[in-house]
C-alpha cells in the first residue's frame, strides 16, 4: 500500500523537478518547484516524519516559495529572450558534460544502495517524528544548533536587508 | 667593513638620487658620478691594500644574518674577484659618464646604474651561499629596468627574455644551493651556507654531484653564455642603451664564469674534470660559432655581442684547461674582454647617439669625417682581435696554451677562433670606417668630444697596460689561482699512470706522455 | 757599455710613430718627413753602435740578450720583454734600418703631394718598430708581436688610400691571410712550450738536440707549422695571394714592406729556427719543395702581367721562394745572403718603380709607358743596374747569391730543386728585361698629356744608393774562396750546429723508449765541395740569365708583335695571365662557403633553431596558459562545474 | 506486488535522482533565479536522504538536520534573492554569464 502511495508521488515529485530545470520562464519554473515540494512534504508523511512535512508545506512551499514569486514579479522577468538552454555552441559541451556526469553519479550512487545488505528497518514507535520528539531532542540535545541557526536567520534577515535596500545616499 | 661600505656605497648614492629634485639633472648627474668614482677610487685601495701573496680571502667581515638557519653576512675578497671587483667599480663610473645625455628619466637612470653597481658587487664578495643569490637575483632587476625602460624599440621583449632565461637558470642554481645546505648540514652537523666551509667539508656522492654541478652549469652558462644558451645576449645587447650593454658585457657575463671558478670548480673538482670534455668542445663551439655568425651580422651591436659569445667562449675553454696558465689566462681575459668588448660598445653608442642607426650598410668613410674616432676604434678592434701587444693576445694566448697541455686538437680548433675574428672585425671595420664617404648624413657627424673621449682613453690606455705590462693585474690572481689548482688539477683525479691505457684526455702529440706511455710498455713486457 | 742600446733600436721608430700620429698635422710636413727619416737614421746609427759593442764582446760569447722588463707569464710559463743580439739579429737590423731610412727618405719626396701625410709616416715608422721587434726579440712571442705587427701596419699601410674599395680589401685580404698564418705559428709556439717549458730562443735552440727526435713527430709538426706561418707572412704557396693585391699601397711601402723587410720575415725565422728544422728532414724536403714551386709559379705569372708593380710583386714571391728552396736543403747562409741582396735590388727597383709611377702621375699599365729612358736617366739607370742584379748577370749581387742559392740546391738537394731553381732564373731574367724593355725602351705609349719627367733629388738619392748596394752587396759572400765567406764566418754562431751530437741523443732516446733508431750513419758523410763544379754553374747560370734577356730583347725590342701573336688564344696562356685562378678558387672554395655557411648558420641555426627552441619553449608555455586561462572564464557557472567535476571524480575513485 | 513498506534505497534512489536534477540544473541554467531554484531542489534531495536514514534507524537526528537544512535554505534564499536584486540593481539581467566580472 505504502509502495502504491510512494511511487506516484516519487515519480510526481521527478517530473516537477525537471519541470523547473526545463521550463524557459521562471514563473513556470517556480510553479513547478511548489509542486515538488508538496509532493516531498507527502514523502515525508510516508516516513512518518509529520512535523518535518508540516515545516516543508510552510517553510519550503509557503515562505521561501513566496519569497521566489516576489523576487520574480519584482524584478518583472518575463520570459527569457532566446532560451538560454542549449542557446551558445559552448553550452552544449557543458551540458553534455553535465550529463553525462549525472548519469554517472547517479548510476554509482543506485549501484551503491542497491548493492548495500542493509539490516531490516527497525521498529518504530507511535511517537516517531511527532512535534513532540522531534522538539524534546531540538530542545535538548540540539540546544545549542538550534540558538545558532536563529542567530543565522537573524544574520540572513539583517544581510537582506541592506542588500536589497537601495542606497541611502 | 670597509669593503662592505665599497659595496654599499652605490646604493646610498642610489637612495640619495631619489631625494634629489627632478628637475635638477646637472646635480642628479654630479652627484652620480660622484659616487660612483668615489667608490671606484675606494676600490682602488682595496686594491692596493690586497695582499697578492695570500690566497686568503682578504678584507672579510662575518657577521650572523638569518641565525635560525645559519646564514651569515660573509663577505671578504680574493686574487680571483678582485680585479673583477675593481673593474666593476671603474666601468659604473665610465658608464655614468657615458650616459650623461640621457634624456628620458635621467635620476631613475642613475639610481638604477648605482644599484646595478651594488648588486654586481655583491656578487664578487660573497661568501655565502645565500647572500649570493640574492646578490644574483638583485642585480638582475636594475639591468631588467634599465634594458626595459631606456632601451631601443624592441626592448620589452629582450628585457623579458633577457630576465627570465637568467632566472630560469638561477632557480635550477637555488635548488643545488638548498641541497648542499642540507646537504652540509647532514654531514658536518653544522648548519650554514658559508662558502669557505663548504669548499672545505663538501663532498658529496658522485652521481649527485653530477646533477648539482648541471644546476649550477646551466644558471653560469646561460649568464657566460655559452653555446647555445647565448640567445639572450643579441637581443639584449641590441636593445640596451650604450652604458647597459657596456655594464652586460663587462661585469655581468663575468659573473657566468666568476661562478665557474667559485663554485663548480672548488665545489665539484672531480665533476669538473669529467665535464671537461663537454666544456671544452662546447667553448669551442662557442668560439668559432660566435665568430661566424658574427661575421655576417649588419647590425654593429649584435656583431659586437656575437663577438663575445665567442671571446667567453676563450674565457670557458681557459677555464676548463683546468691548470695554471688556462685559468689565468681566463681570469684575465676575463678583464680584457670586459675593456675591450666596453670600449667597442662605448663607441658604436657614440655612431649611434649621432645617427640613429646601428646599421653597418648605413656608414662607410667614417675615418675621413671622424679621424680620432676612427683610431680609437681601430685600437680597440685590434685589440679584440688579440693582437699581440695589447691586452686581448695575453688572455688568448695563455688560454690556448692552457688548453694545448690538455689536448692539441683542442687548441687548434680553438685557435682558429683568432682567425675567424680577425675576418669579422676587420670587415666590420672596413665597411664602416674605410671606402668613400657616400653617405650625405654621415658628412655632418662630428668627431668625439671631451665627455667621450674621456671614457674612451682610460680604456685604451688599459688596453695597451695589460699588452705590454699585465704583471700587476696577474699578479693579483697568481696566488689564488695556484691555490684552487691544487684542489682542481686533473692530476688529482686522472687514473695512475698504472691503468693509463688510452691517455684520452691528454694530446696525443705530446712527446713527453709519448715517451712515458712507451717507457711502461717496456716495463710490462720486460715483467713478462 | 754599447749592447746596453739595444732597445733603443725599435724604440727611436716607435717614438717617431707616436709623435707623428698624434702631432703630424701641426708640426707641418717637413718636420714630420724629419722625424720619422731621422728616427729611422738614429736607429740606424745605434745598430752601428750595438754592432760595435757586439765586437767587442769576449771571446766564445756570441749573444747578448737584455730583458727590459718581464712580459707576462702563469705558473712556470714566463716571457720577457727582450732582445736578442746575435749576428742574425745584426744582419737583419743593418737591412730593416738601412734599406728603411734609405726609404723613408725616398717616401718623403714620393708622399709629398698626401694630405695624410703624417699618417703616412706614423704607419710607417711603426711599421719599422714592430719589424725590429721581430728580428730582435729573443723569444717567440716577442718575435710574434713583431709578427703581428708588421701585417697590421702593412694592413694599414696597403688600406692608405681607404676609400678605395681594392685597396681596403688587398689589406683586409693581406691580414687575414697572414692570420691563417699566424695560426699555425701559434700552435707551434704553444707546442715549443710544451716540449722545452720555454719559448726564450736560446734555451730552445740550445735544448733543441737534446730533447727532440730526429725526425720525430714532435719537431716535424712543430716546424710544419712554424713553416705554414711563414708561408703567411713570406707569400709562399699557398698563401701567397695576398702579395700581389697588396701592390695597392703606396710605392714605398711595397719597396719597404713587401720586398725588403716584412715578406722576408719568414725566411728569417726559418733561419733562426734552424736547429728546428735541421732535426726535422721531413718539413726541409717540404720547405724546398715550397720554396722551389713558389719560385717558378711566380715567375711565370710575372711574365704576364703587365702593372709594372704587380711584376714586382711577382718577382718577390718568386724570390722569395728561392730563400725558402735555400732553407730547405740546409743553406742558411745562402737564405740569409739573398735576403740582403734581394732587399737591396728590390728596394731599389720597386722605388724605381714608384719613381716612374711619380713621373708619369700614376699610370701602373706598363702598356701605356715605353720610351722613359731619356725622360728620367737616373731611375732608369738605377732600375737597370737593379734588374741586371735581379736577373743574376756577374758581378752584381743578384747573381752572387742566386748562384749560391742554386748550388746549394743541386749539392744539397737533388736535381729536381736545382732544374726548377734555374728555370725560374730563366724566367726572371726575361720577365724583369721585359719590365724594363716596355718601360724604358721603345716607342713612347704615355698618354700624350702627361710630360714624363725625372723625380726630385730626394726620391733619386736612394734609388742610386740602393743601387751601388746592389751592385757591391754580392760582396758579403763571394763563394770561390771559401774561407772567405763573410756571411758565412759571420753567421756561423748561429747556424753551428753538430748533428752528429744529435743523431747521438736521438738514438739514446729512441733507445729509452725501446724503438730502434734508423741508420742515420749516411747523414754523416760530409758533402764534397768541388770549386770547379761550382765555377761551372756560374758559368751555366749566367748564360741562362743571359738567355732570358736576350729572349725579352727579342719578344719586347725587336719584334713587339710576337708576343702578341704567340700568346693570344692560348688556354694556358689566359691561365697563366689569371693567375691560376687560384685566387677565385680561394675565394670558392674558402671564402664564400664561410660566408654564405655563415649566413645560414645565423639565419636557420642561430635564430630559428636555438632562439627557436627558446622562444618556442616560451611561447609553448604562453600558449598554454592562453588555454588554461578558459578555466577562469568568470562564470560562476564553471566553476560550479569544476567542483562538481571534482566531487564526482573524488566520489567515483572512493567509493 | 505493492505489499510491505517501501525499501531505504528507494527513497535513497529518489534523493539521489533529485539532487542531480538539481546539479544539472545549477550548471546548465543561466537564469539565476532558476539556478537558486535548483539548489533548492537539491536541499530538499538530501532532506528525503536525511528523513528516509531517521525512519530506517528510528532516529530524531536526521529530523533536526532537516530542519536545520531549511533554516540555512530560508537564510540563503534571502540573502541571495537580495543580492540578487542588488545585482539587478547594477546590471538589469538575471543572466549569469554577463556577471563575469570574477574573470578580472
Amino acid at each position: 500500500m505504502e509502495l502504491l502511495i510512494f511511487y506516484p508521488i516519487a515519480g510526481l515529485c521527478v517530473a516537477l523537478a525537471l519541470g523547473v530545470i526545463l521550463n524557459t520562464s521562471p514563473v513556470g519554473s517556480a510553479m513547478c518547484l511548489i509542486g515538488m515540494m508538496l509532493g516531498l512534504a507527502g514523502i515525508f508523511v510516508l516516513q512518518q516524519a509529520h512535523f518535518i512535512a508540516v515545516l516543508q508545506v510552510i517553510i519550503y512551499a509557503g515562505a521561501i516559495m513566496v519569497l521566489f514569486m516576489f523576487v520574480i514579479m519584482l524584478l518583472n522577468l518575463k520570459q527569457a529572450a532566446s532560451a538560454d538552454w542549449v542557446s551558445r555552441d559552448k553550452n552544449l559541451y557543458i551540458t553534455i558534460l553535465t550529463s553525462a556526469l549525472a548519469i554517472g553519479i547517479l548510476y554509482k550512487i543506485v549501484d551503491v544502495t542497491f548493492m548495500a545488505d542493509l539490516d531490516s528497518p527497525a521498529e518504530l514507535p507511535d511517537t516517531f517524528g511527532t512535534v513532540a520528539t522531534v522538539g524534546e531532542s531540538l530542545f535538548t540535545d540540539f540546544v545549542l544548533p538550534f540558538e545558532v541557526a536563529s542567530l543565522l536567520l537573524l544574520a540572513a534577515m539583517i544581510g537582506a536587508v541592506v542588500l536589497a535596500k537601495p542606497k541611502l545616499d | 667593513m670597509f669593503l662592505t661600505l665599497v659595496t654599499f656605497l652605490p646604493i646610498f648614492g642610489a637612495l640619495f638620487l631619489a631625494f634629489l629634485p627632478k628637475e635638477n639633472e646637472g646635480a642628479i648627474k654630479q652627484t652620480a658620478l660622484a659616487f660612483a668614482a668615489a667608490d671606484f677610487l675606494l676600490s682602488l685601495l682595496l686594491w692596493t691594500n690586497f695582499d697578492n701573496s695570500s690566497h686568503r680571502m682578504q678584507f672579510e667581515y662575518n657577521i650572523s644574518w638569518i641565525e635560525s638557519w645559519g646564514i651569515n653576512y660573509h663577505i671578504g675578497i680574493d686574487g680571483i674577484s678582485l680585479l673583477l671587483y675593481v673593474m666593476t667599480t671603474f666601468l659604473t663610473m665610465i658608464c655614468i659618464i657615458a650616459s650623461w645625455d640621457v634624456k628620458k628619466h635621467i635620476r631613475e637612470y642613475m639610481m638604477a646604474m648605482l644599484a646595478l653597481s651594488t648588486g654586481m658587487l655583491g656578487v664578487f664578495i660573497s661568501l655565502d651561499l645565500f647572500m649570493f643569490y640574492v646578490f644574483w637575483e638583485f642585480q638582475l632587476v636594475p639591468m631588467y629596468i634599465i634594458v626595459g625602460v631606456w632601451g631601443g624599440p624592441r626592448r620589452i621583449y629582450a628585457a623579458v627574455k633577457f630576465f627570465i632565461y637568467t632566472a630560469v637558470g638561477s632557480l635550477l642554481m637555488l635548488v643545488a644551493i638548498i641541497w648542499i645546505y642540507f646537504h652540509i648540514k647532514e654531514t658536518t652537523g653544522v648548519a650554514t651556507a658559508d662558502i669557505l666551509f663548504i669548499t672545505e667539508h663538501i663532498n658529496a656522492p658522485l652521481d649527485i654531484q653530477k646533477w648539482l654541478w648541471m644546476a649550477f652549469f646551466l644558471a653560469f652558462a646561460i649568464k657566460v653564455p655559452m653555446f647555445p644558451f647565448h640567445t639572450w645576449l643579441p637581443d639584449a645587447h641590441v636593445e640596451a642603451p650604450t652604458a647597459g650593454s657596456v655594464i652586460l658585457a663587462g661585469v655581468l657575463l663575468k659573473m657566468g664564469t666568476y661562478g665557474f671558478l667559485r663554485f663548480n670548480l672548488p665545489f665539484f673538482p672531480q665533476t669538473s674534470y669529467d665535464f671537461m670534455p663537454f666544456i671544452a668542445w662546447l667553448s669551442i663551439i662557442g668560439i668559432v660559432y660566435g665568430a661566424l655568425v658574427s661575421m655576417v651580422q649588419e647590425d654593429l651591436k649584435k656583431l659586437v655581442a656575437y663577438s663575445s659569445v665567442s671571446h667567453l667562449g676563450f674565457v670557458m675553454l681557459g677555464i676548463f684547461a683546468l691548470n695554471e696558465y688556462g685559468i689565468q689566462g681566463a681570469l684575465i681575459q676575463n678583464i680584457n674582454h670586459g675593456i675591450s668588448t666596453g670600449a667597442l660598445f662605448l663607441l658604436v653608442g657614440v655612431i649611434y647617439d649621432r645617427r640613429h642607426t646601428r646599421l653597418i650598410k648605413e656608414f662607410g668613410g667614417l675615418s675621413k669625417q671622424m679621424p680620432v674616432y676612427a683610431v680609437c676604434f681601430m685600437i680597440v678592434a685590434l685589440s679584440s682581435i688579440g693582437l699581440p701587444g695589447m691586452n686581448g693576445f695575453v688572455g688568448e694566448f695563455l688560454v690556448l696554451m692552457g688548453i694545448f697541455q690538455v689536448n692539441g686538437i683542442w687548441a687548434a680548433c680553438a685557435t682558429s677562433g683568432v682567425i675567424l675574428a680577425a675576418c669579422y672585425i676587420l670587415w666590420m671595420f672596413q665597411r664602416v670606417m674605410f671606402l668613400e664617404l657616400k653617405n650625405p648624413e654621415n658628412m655632418k657627424l662630428k668627431d668625439l668630444n671631451m665627455r667621450e673621449l674621456i671614457t674612451i682613453v682610460p680604456l685604451l690606455v688599459l688596453i695597451f697596460w695589460i699588452g705590454l705590462y699585465p704583471k700587476p693585474f696577474m699578479s693579483t690572481f697568481d696566488a689564488s689561482v695556484s691555490h684552487l689548482i691544487s684542489k682542481v688539477s686533473p692530476d688529482n683525479f686522472r687514473p695512475t699512470k698504472d691503468h693509463q691505457g688510452g691517455g684520452g684526455h691528454h694530446a696525443s702529440l705530446i712527446s713527453k706522455t709519448e715517451l712515458a706511455k712507451l717507457s711502461q710498455k717496456l716495463q710490462k713486457t720486460s715483467h713478462n | 757599455m754599447l749592447l746596453k742600446l739595444t732597445c733603443l733600436v725599435p724604440l727611436f721608430p716607435l717614438l717617431g710613430s707616436i709623435i707623428n700620429g698624434f702631432f703630424g698635422l701641426r708640426i707641418g710636413k717637413n718636420a714630420v718627413g724629419i722625424i720619422a727619416a731621422g728616427s729611422m737614421g738614429l736607429s740606424f746609427l745605434t745598430s752601428i753602435l750595438v754592432y760595435v759593442g757586439y765586437l767587442m764582446l769576449p771571446e766564445g760569447q756570441h749573444a747578448y740578450e737584455q730583458v727590459v722588463w718581464s712580459w707576462f707569464g702563469a705558473g712556470d710559463f714566463h716571457v720577457d720583454f727582450g732582445f736578442q743580439v746575435d749576428p742574425l739579429t745584426l744582419v737583419m737590423m743593418f737591412v730593416v734600418t738601412g734599406v728603411g731610412f734609405i726609404i723613408h727618405v725616398y717616401a718623403i719626396g714620393y708622399m709629398h703631394e698626401e694630405y695624410s701625410f703624417y699618417r703616412f709616416f706614423a704607419y710607417f715608422n711603426l711599421f719599422a718598430s714592430a719589424m725590429l721587434l721581430l728580428v730582435m726579440g729573443n723569444n717567440f712571442l716577442l718575435m710574434f708581436i713583431g709578427w703581428e705587427g708588421v701585417g697590421c701596419c702593412s694592413y694599414f699601410l696597403i688600406g692608405y688610400y681607404f676609400e678605395k674599395k681594392s685597396a681596403c680589401d688587398a689589406g683586409t685580404k693581406a691580414f687575414i691571410v697572414n692570420r691563417v698564418g699566424d695560426f699555425a705559428f701559434l700552435l707551434a709556439v704553444m707546442y715549443i712550450f710544451n716540449i722545452f717549458g720555454s719559448i726564450d730562443f736560446s734555451t730552445v735552440m740550445h735544448a733543441a738536440p737534446e730533447k727532440l727526435i730526429y725526425a720525430g713527430e714532435a719537431v716535424t709538426i712543430i716546424t710544419l707549422l712554424l713553416f705554414v706561418g711563414a708561408t703567411g707572412k713570406s707569400a709562399q704557396i699557398p698563401l701567397y695571394t695576398w702579395l700581389p693585391d697588396a701592390m695597392e699601397g703606396p710605392t714605398p711601402v711595397s719597396a719597404l714592406i713587401h720586398a725588403a723587410t716584412m715578406v722576408t720575415a719568414g725566411v728569417y725565422m726559418v733561419v733562426r729556427c734552424n736547429v728546428l728544422f735541421n732535426l726535422a728532414p721531413m718539413t726541409m724536403m717540404v720547405v724546398a719543395g715550397i720554396g722551389a714551386a713558389t719560385a717558378i709559379m711566380a715567375a711565370t705569372i710575372g711574365m704576364t702581367q703587365f702593372d709594372i708593380k704587380r711584376v714586382l710583386a711577382y718577382s718577390t714571391v718568386s724570390q722569395i721562394g728561392y730563400m725558402f728552396l735555400a732553407c730547405g736543403v740546409g743553406a742558411y747562409t745562402a737564405a740569409i745572403f739573398h735576403l740582403v741582396t734581394h732587399a737591396f735590388f728590390k728596394a731599389c727597383l720597386f722605388l724605381g718603380s714608384g719613381s716612374v709611377i711619380h713621373g708619369i702621375h700614376g699610370e701602373q699599365d706598363m702598356r701605356k709607358m715605353g720610351g722613359l729612358k731619356n725622360y728620367m736617366p737616373v731611375t732608369y739607370w738605377t732600375f737597370l743596374v737593379s734588374t741586371l742584379a735581379i736577373a743574376g748577370i756577374p758581378p752584381l749581387s743578384g747573381f752572387f747569391s742566386k748562384d749560391e742559392v742554386l748550388y746549394h740546391a743541386l749539392m744539397d738537394g737533388n736535381i729536381i730543386f736545382w732544374g726548377m731553381g734555374i728555370s725560374a732564373a730563366l724566367l726572371t731574367a726575361f720577365y724583369m728585361f721585359r719590365l724594363v724593355f716596355m718601360t724604358f725602351h721603345g716607342e713612347s705609349r704615355v698618354d700624350p698629356h702627361v710630360h714624363p719627367h725625372e723625380s726630385p733629388k730626394v726620391m733619386t738619392m736612394p734609388l742610386v744608393i740602393l743601387a751601388g748596394l746592389a751592385t757591391v752587396g754580392g760582396m758579403l759572400g763571394i763563394p770561390l774562396f771559401h774561407g772567405w765567406h763573410i756571411l758565412h764566418n759571420w753567421l756561423e754562431p748561429v747556424l753551428h750546429f753538430d748533428l752528429a751530437h744529435a743523431l747521438e741523443h736521438s738514438e739514446h732516446m729512441l733507445h729509452e723508449m725501446g724503438r730502434h733508431a734508423p741508420s742515420w750513419s749516411h747523414l754523416l758523410d760530409p758533402a764534397e765541395h768541388n770549386i770547379w763544379f761550382e765555377i761551372f754553374l756560374m758559368a751555366f747560370s749566367a748564360c741562362v740569365a743571359v738567355t732570358g734577356i736576350f729572349a725579352a730583347y727579342i719578344f719586347y725590342v725587336k719584334r713587339p708583335d710576337l708576343p702578341g701573336k704567340y700568346t693570344k688564344g692560348q688556354w694556358g696562356f689566359e691561365l697563366v695571365k689569371n693567375k691560376y685562378g687560384v685566387d677565385e678558387l680561394y675565394d670558392a672554395a674558402f671564402v664564400q662557403p664561410t660566408v654564405e655557411g655563415s649566413k645560414l648558420l645565423w639565419k636557420e641555426c642561430d635564430a630559428k633553431a636555438i632562439d627557436g627552441t627558446v622562444v618556442g619553449t616560451a611561447k609553448s608555455i604562453g600558449w598554454l596558459s592562453k588555454h588554461a586561462r578558459a578555466f577562469q572564464s568568470g562564470f560562476v557557472r564553471n566553476y560550479a562545474l569544476f567542483i562538481a567535476v571534482g566531487f564526482i571524480s573524488l566520489l567515483l575513485i572512493m567509493i | 506486488m505493492f505489499e510491505g513498506t517501501v525499501p531505504l534505497a528507494h527513497y535513497l534512489t529518489l534523493s539521489a535522482v533529485l539532487f542531480v536534477i538539481g546539479i544539472v540544473g545549477v550548471l546548465v541554467r543561466r537564469n539565476v533565479i532558476v539556478v537558486f531554484m535548483s539548489i533548492e531542489i537539491m536541499l530538499n534531495a538530501v532532506n528525503i536522504s536525511l528523513i528516509a536514514f531517521d525512519h530506517y534507524l528510528n532516529l530524531s537526528n536526521g529530523q533536526i538536520f532537516s530542519f536545520m537544512v531549511m533554516c540555512v535554505a530560508a537564510a540563503e534564499v534571502s540573502v541571495g534573492l537580495a543580492i540578487i536584486i542588488a545585482l539587478h540593481r547594477n546590471k538589469p539581467t538575471v543572466n549569469l554569464d554577463e556577471f563575469n566580472l570574477l574573470k578580472w
